[in-house]
């Protein structure tokens, strides 16, 4: 049953060196306050695994948390490239980052499998793309019926999953709406799940019944941070800061301004400190 | 007739190419644009699908990512990422997949993946994303590139999405069975792949382009048609359509530069 | 693109003798007017898939349409036994009926796998199950990863699928809401598509973005059926009719009583009927 | 002390099986209103599972479907039937899956298909839906039936779902990790599986029960417990809520008998 913690505590609690984590999220609702707090708590040796690696990715991996990144697209969503990521991957900087590599589809597909509690998922995938050739983890079965061969990826179970949400009822029910991503096959593929929240509300009762609702016990701990996804955004609650992701380019670009810019942002700030951050983007949303 | 960038060229040559049938697996960018322009004027009913999970998006302005709030508030249903990829592109439902790439080779195989060495990578690119997929479960493959020998070249060096292959019926011996690859737009031509040996081929030149300025920018050796189109140039309606429509992003990406401490 | 037709005109352009035909529905939603259209038009040969076959099939079966059933639980939900399809299967009376029989994880993967344009579907199932046994169509892969056997069943990819919805927009995009069952998927794996709704209106610019949306160009025909699910239920618009369930287990007891409650409630009406069936009804919703 | 039926004992004493923390997967008859009281009674926060997709329900009267409206009213959250089956039963969640049995073996393997040969049946009954899977994917199963010899036999005709199989270790040879049946409750008594052979054993009689009842009314020979327990009789507010939940049940389902020609 989700207990409510503040964040500090929720990461501490849930997080351990050498875990494989998913901080997911899918453009929308990504959990920066999460992996800011992770990085603060200064883990070693996770396995960082998400669809779509991005400003939170570059981050962790740019200040040595990640040992091994599980990913289908490490981009800045309509920027370019990651360059923390390239630098661990080019030149070992801060230290090597070994990667496996997959396409959205498997991703989404393993994602689905480790939410059903399968060893594996099944796809129509990979024909003749390089990353069958590379990936150890691309195999194949043949349909029992029809002969056709398919590809075939492991199921992704996560240590511990963290996502970002509109809102929790009391009871530790969550919310999640407009673009749902992949977050609640991430909650249910992993063994733990850390929800941040924008705001807790008396209950669920007005709520169209076929909304993604995740109930309590799925989720371990919930921390109520409003601003929690900056600079990606909340449906219904602030818009995005493009700006921010495109500012990002120039700071990940050079190691010193990087260093210094998760000085002075993410080490000595806290969850609180987001609120602040999307004030000026709540009309635009 | 107003004058035009090659990059509006390519964009409204795109846009031409789409129907209001069509079901479009969007990327960001320039097919982006496309798809829009295509709605925004011939093609008011075409289905726009971005791979965050919005179906039938219509937005007022170009989203900077596949995940905008606005792709969401303006679809007619959005629906979770393994649905996605589950129902709606491996299901057979999306007729135009839209590419990008960092590097082409003259059969529409793509590379987004590594400059270099795999394993050592010289430079190392954002990956494939949806594009093994795309490339193969949509009934067609739109490509959209500016032209460069760097990006079009006889060799790529990762294989991210399979186009013809090394041509001829590759697809077919792979047990694909989509047409795969069958249009190529860039900033100087309009390509279609030969119906035998599926290497793309210039068909139309775009106004004031020439075969030379193709070929400088190309990194094979580039086939031509036997007869060779001119391209017709931006209407009105498209050039005030697209820019508009890139006046309209700026703004509203510009709109939230402010930043806090 | 979906078009709008009277049920008549869509049942016989899209039905057809012979076909694989699915009128889905689980408890809720259930396509009685289409079905009874089918009745009326009298086809033949068909192979009725359905994880929950219920009166509509007793019914096809008990008036000879059906060569053959594939389906998961063959009751009439709450109350027993489903006497016509009991007849055709111990007696092969009106005539014998084939039957290939799953559980319902089979049957609902079965028909994701054919949304999702596979040639099967795997599961963790039928572990001890007899039905594996007596049905070829169960049988199994080897996942590459963990060596663990798991169950595969061929996808389902019917030549039509039936469903009934709250309604449609103008452009043709249809609701489904409340229990949504196994409707999208089942009209997404099928070749065709008859949506019958209870009412069009003009647009759906105020549902929420996450709902149960089959946009228009996955339907082909829709048809205007107020009171179309009758005695199930339409969330929002009736209440299931349970007495109506009750009181069929005593008609289809009986061959002759069979007859003559079809011959005065389906062969002699039309789908303009069902209407006046749900008035009492509407309260209770 | 209010008198009670063996029905009435029977539904009171699963209900006691149940917590607060369970997540039960409820079938139709029996299981449903057992769960409900547990609910009504000593374990309000009890997470109910229908197989309709419906998590989370609070039902105000017993449904006659696993599908009623009411169901999806009440629930947390209402779900595909193929999420159902894949996340949240095949996904381990669910803790109690709870089995009706038309003929069940002293092992807790169940036949709800066929009477005689399947495929020439002297009765073809309704089938398993969700059975099979249910009682190898859910932590435990609890199987509530009225005791008869017909029900309760030396050798099911089917196996819909399978139980202990011959015994033992049979579930661990097939690799089931799950515990399989835990607990038969009968209208006479509550049984439980031995720890070495899984036969079900008699550990408590319902009061006013007998061993020779039991015997006389079950197809094989009962095995009792050394210490053999009484169940404790119905409380009044157990009654009372069984009652009161059949009574509501019961006009709800009338309210809708008026028909249309």
């Amino acid at each position: 049953m989700a207990k409510f913690l503040p964040l500090k505590e929720a990461v501490a609690q849930n997080l351990k060196d050498g875990d494989t984590a998913a901080f997911e999220g899918f453009t929308h609702l990504i959990p920066t306050a999460a992996a800011h707090e992770a990085i603060r708590q200064g883990f070693r040796d996770l396995t960082l695994v998400r669809m779509t690696p991005d400003l939170v990715y570059d981050q962790m991996i740019g200040m040595g948390l990640a040992r091994k990144a599980v990913f289908s697209y490490a981009g800045n969503p309509g920027v370019g490239l990651l360059r923390r990521l390239r630098d661990a991957v080019e030149n070992g900087f801060p230290h090597p980052l070994e990667i496996e590599e997959h396409s959205h589809a498997a991703m989404a597909n393993a994602y689905e499998a480790g939410a059903a509690g399968l060893p594996c998922a099944i796809f129509r995938g990979y024909r003749g793309a390089g990353l069958a050739e590379v990936n150890p983890n691309i195999r194949s079965v043949t349909c029992p019926f029809t002969g056709e061969k398919l590809a075939a990826v492991p199921a992704v179970r996560p240590d511990v999953t963290f996502i970002h949400a509109q809102k929790a009822d009391r009871k530790g029910n969550v919310l999640v709406e407009g673009i749902v991503g992949i977050q609640k096959e991430a909650v249910l593929a992993a063994k733990r799940a850390v929800v941040t929240v924008e705001e807790v509300v008396d209950d669920f009762d007005d709520l169209h019944p076929n909304l993604c609702v995740l109930p309590a016990w799925t989720v371990h701990t919930i921390s109520v941070v409003p601003g929690g996804s900056h600079p990606s955004y909340t449906h219904g609650y602030y818009a995005r800061d493009n700006a921010a992701y495109l500012e990002w380019d120039e700071i990940a670009a050079d190691r010193e301004r990087f260093r210094e810019w998760m000085q002075k942002n993410v080490m000595e700030k806290t969850a609180e400190d987001f609120a602040g951050r999307v004030e000026h983007l709540r009309k635009a949303a | 007739m107003s004058t035009f960038t090659p990059n509006e060229m390519m964009t409204i040559a795109a846009s031409r190419a789409l129907t209001n049938d069509d079901v479009c697996f969007v990327g960001i960018g320039a097919p982006s644009a496309a798809c829009n322009v295509a709605r925004l004027t011939h093609a008011p009913d075409i289905t726009l699908i971005y791979e965050s999970g919005t179906i039938g998006t219509a937005p007022e302005v170009l989203p900077l990512s596949i995940g905008d709030g606005e792709l969401c508030e303006t679809a007619v249903t959005t629906v979770p990422v393994p649905e996605m990829f589950r129902y709606w592109l491996q299901g057979g439902r999306i007729t135009i997949g839209f590419l990008g790439a960092a590097q082409l080779d003259r059969f529409g195989n793509i590379n987004t993946t590594v400059i270099g060495d795999y394993f050592h990578p010289k430079t190392r690119l954002p990956g494939g994303g949806g594009a093994p997929e795309i490339a193969t479960s949509s009934h067609q493959v739109y490509i959209t590139m500016a032209q460069s020998k760097r990006g079009m070249v006889e060799k790529i060096d990762f294989f991210t999405s399979f186009g013809h292959g090394e041509g001829g019926d590759h697809r077919k011996r792979l047990g694909i069975d989509t047409a795969g690859p069958t249009l190529l737009i860039t900033d100087l031509a309009i390509w279609k792949p030969d119906a035998v040996t599926k290497e793309f081929t210039v068909v139309s030149l775009h106004p004031g382009m020439t075969r030379e300025k193709v070929q400088e920018t190309c990194g094979w050796t580039v086939k031509f048609a036997e007869r060779l189109e001119e391209t017709p140039a931006p209407t009105e309606l498209e050039l005030t359509t697209l820019r508009d429509l890139q006046a309209r992003t700026k703004a509203s990406h510009e709109g939230t530069v402010k930043r806090a401490a």
